[in-house]
């Protein structure tokens, strides 16, 4: 059972237009940037995609915004985005907002079996209009419900051949949830290795998530605000 | 006087207590971390998945991995930790972050608060904004007491989308300290030089004053 | 003649698949990894933590920080990993678990399962068995067709506490291989040189036979 | 803020009679081993006691049950104990069984701020009486609740003085969740070292979940079934 695939593209197959699709990073942290190039060239569309982020204009999923190959986008926060300010104030967009620790937490669910969970989130807000609404020790609650995926793209800094991965830094955010929720899982690495390299007790997301693995390339890893102390 | 931005943080940061796990919104709420007190042990939480954040990098440091909330290059201090966003969130909603600050559109008197979106004009996103204040024990609102155009923030009900209900503990503006309770705003400070009678001006909502309304000490 | 514990692990690994992640109960199940096909890669999971259980230890490698659920000391395989109880249930519950293999007392014509108490003699707890039997996309059950005093354990219903309702797929007994389907158990396999008919006294349940009923492969 | 105590007897500052407490450990893997000790020693009684499972006859939390410190059990499965069966068929100990993957995931969702959610573990089984039941993708589920303790013991192989922990092979289990479900965590670790020592993308437990950490002493790490393959 072999999970290493030779790139972004080969990694794609049966991936198809109008699927839900996962994409890992906060921002353009942990993106997984050659799944999000394939996918850009592939020419699909139609994508219900969710995402703690949309890219900005010219990188990261804004780059699949502009080709309009999104029709949908589930996301915590868009605001880096012009273009899809845009397409959303024209009706070309939908979306749907959810709080970022909902989403984080519906995302797991989806992947540890647990279809609906309680969070305080939301409550007497936009975000609980038409959810179930409970009181637990004196607190408000709403329901909210386990969000899986067809494919989901994920990216970490090292991984091996059976799937194991470890992310860097800040670079995890959305990943390892991801990598839980999708039918199909595709990771991408920075660094390759063969299974038994990496220490088993410091594995992030353990190769049973991974159905599809890749050598990532050319990484540009942008940053968003460089801020520095001199 | 009005107290400026780096006021407003410096009022903030007297709140801070030893061994606290801070959350720190973009903005006003960021500055704060530069008024933490002498020999004071302070956690800064960035939900993007660290504990412990340090100040920014010398160029050279600049690490793309290396973000906070609000995308900004960051280092980390001795002692941090990251992971994911599930995690980070579990932290914030399991009430293990001591306190949150964070800026806001309006508050209204019952402590409900209105941050995320203006409708028809703003629609970026909550991000964790919502998950920070229906789930932290202690949020502390930064902000002007008024907009631009001179209207009150301290409001009877906000008038915009709202980001949680009941859950604002504390207010400080560039004009006062406030503590909000189950009666309204109780004003507990006035910025330096500010009298009682421009606060009252400024606040829409029920603003309590008993006794005797001292300066700020900064 | 009836299958000896090996006979029916033997049986059960051939349906295994190149890939596959397997959970094994303690008892028979666990004579399964025993009789992995050559070549093929299987990744068994314990649910105590551990994903890539390898063979048990050789005397000066028993780690007391290494055990499988059963307790025992085990080691781990190239590519394995560790992870915290909630995690690995989160595996099982998610289904990522291709295959459980897991004994029973009782197993009923619905696929009903009773397999962690008998009231007034045995108490030791479920453990992981109804998270398992609840949400493994693949439950095979391994057990003796009937008990020492010759009871037949496949039932029309379950006498015992169940573990799990309508969830078992497959059962091989040292008598046969059974399909459990809507109608009932379906039988698809004898053990070598037992009856049709002596799988019939056995068989408490709604057995359903159709056709030549071949013999197992072993 | 200093989170490092000096040795068990110290960290259990404030730990009463009936209190409900969490230990870590899977069988033997893993348990706080000092500070069961310093309980056992410390005369307290009448505790409702979440641990996976409940030791042997005479260690770990055994001993406890030995000098009847415990009133109520919660656990997966105690069937390596012969005395809590003693105790149980003679009503003198409470029990409640919780299937594991649930006694799990209850930990975790108290830490996590979860108050409930729903699984499909012990749906038609003697564990869903009372409970509330929804169907959900068409199959049955049941909500289960958050499990709080007041005190949460567990034990971790490296530990710093910001009170991180790493864990070492199985001897993590229930130990991460529990960290983050008690009032106050008090983690014991064979080897503490200064905040900064440990790689920040290594850590099991952040330090956030604990509030004491102290340096065990003379783990002996017992072994409940040697199996050998020579």
């Amino acid at each position: 059972m072999n999970k290493v695939f030779k790139n972004a593209k080969e990694a794609l197959a049966g991936l198809k237009d109008g699927m839900t699709v996962m994409f890992g990073g906060f921002g353009l942290c942990g993106i997984p940037e050659n799944s999000i190039d394939a996918i850009h060239e592939g020419g699909f569309s139609n994508f219900i995609c969710i995402s703690n982020n949309a890219g900005i204009d010219d990188f990261g999923l804004g780059k699949l915004l502009r080709k309009h190959q999104i029709k949908k986008m589930i996301a915590s926060y868009v605001g880096e985005n012009k273009e899809f300010e845009r397409q959303l104030l024209s009706g070309d967009l939908e979306v749907l907002l959810i709080p970022q620790g909902t989403l984080a937490e519906r995302i797991r669910a989806a992947g540890a079996g647990i279809p609906a969970f309680f969070v305080p989130a939301g409550y007497g807000t936009e975000v609980q209009v038409d959810k179930e609404v409970r009181e637990f020790n004196g607190k408000m609650h709403i329901l909210e419900h386990a969000l899986h995926s067809d494919f989901a793209f994920v990216k970490a800094w090292k991984g091996d051949t059976a799937g194991n991965l470890i992310y860097r830094h800040t670079a995890d955010n959305f990943n390892a949830m991801m990598a839980t929720a999708g039918k199909i899982t595709v990771a991408e690495v920075e660094e390759l290795v063969p299974a038994g390299s990496l220490d088993p007790n410091q594995i992030h997301t353990p190769g049973i998530y991974v159905q599809r693995i890749f050598q990532g390339i050319n990484y540009q890893k942008q940053i968003e605000f460089t801020t520095t102390s001199d | 006087m009005a107290l400026d931005k780096n006021g407003i943080a410096k009022r903030i940061a007297a709140e801070l207590q030893d061994g606290y796990y801070v959350n720190l919104g973009i903005g006003i709420p960021t500055l704060v971390a530069n008024f933490i007190p002498e020999g004071m042990q302070l956690t800064l939480h960035s939900e993007n998945g660290l504990l412990g954040i340090g100040p920014f990098p010398t160029q050279d440091k600049v690490d793309a991995d290396l973000i906070n909330a609000g995308k900004q290059t960051v280092t980390y201090i001795e002692g941090a930790s990251f992971f994911n966003s599930a995690e980070s969130f579990a932290m914030i909603r399991g009430g293990h972050i001591d306190l949150t600050v964070l800026g806001a559109f309006e508050v209204s008197e019952q402590g409900d608060i209105a941050s995320w979106k203006i409708p028809g004009k703003l629609i970026k996103g909550m991000g964790g904004a919502m998950d920070l204040v229906a789930a932290a024990k202690n949020i502390i609102v930064a902000m002007q007491h008024t907009d631009r155009d001179g209207n009150s923030k301290l409001l009877k009900k906000c008038t915009l989308p709202l980001t949680g209900v009941a859950c604002v503990k504390r207010i400080v503006t560039d004009l006062a300290f406030i503590q909000v309770t189950e009666r309204g705003f109780e004003l507990r400070e006035r910025a330096p030089g500010v009298s009682v009678e421009e606060i009252i001006q400024a606040t829409e909502g029920k603003l309590i004053i008993e006794g005797d309304i001292p300066e700020m000490v900064l």
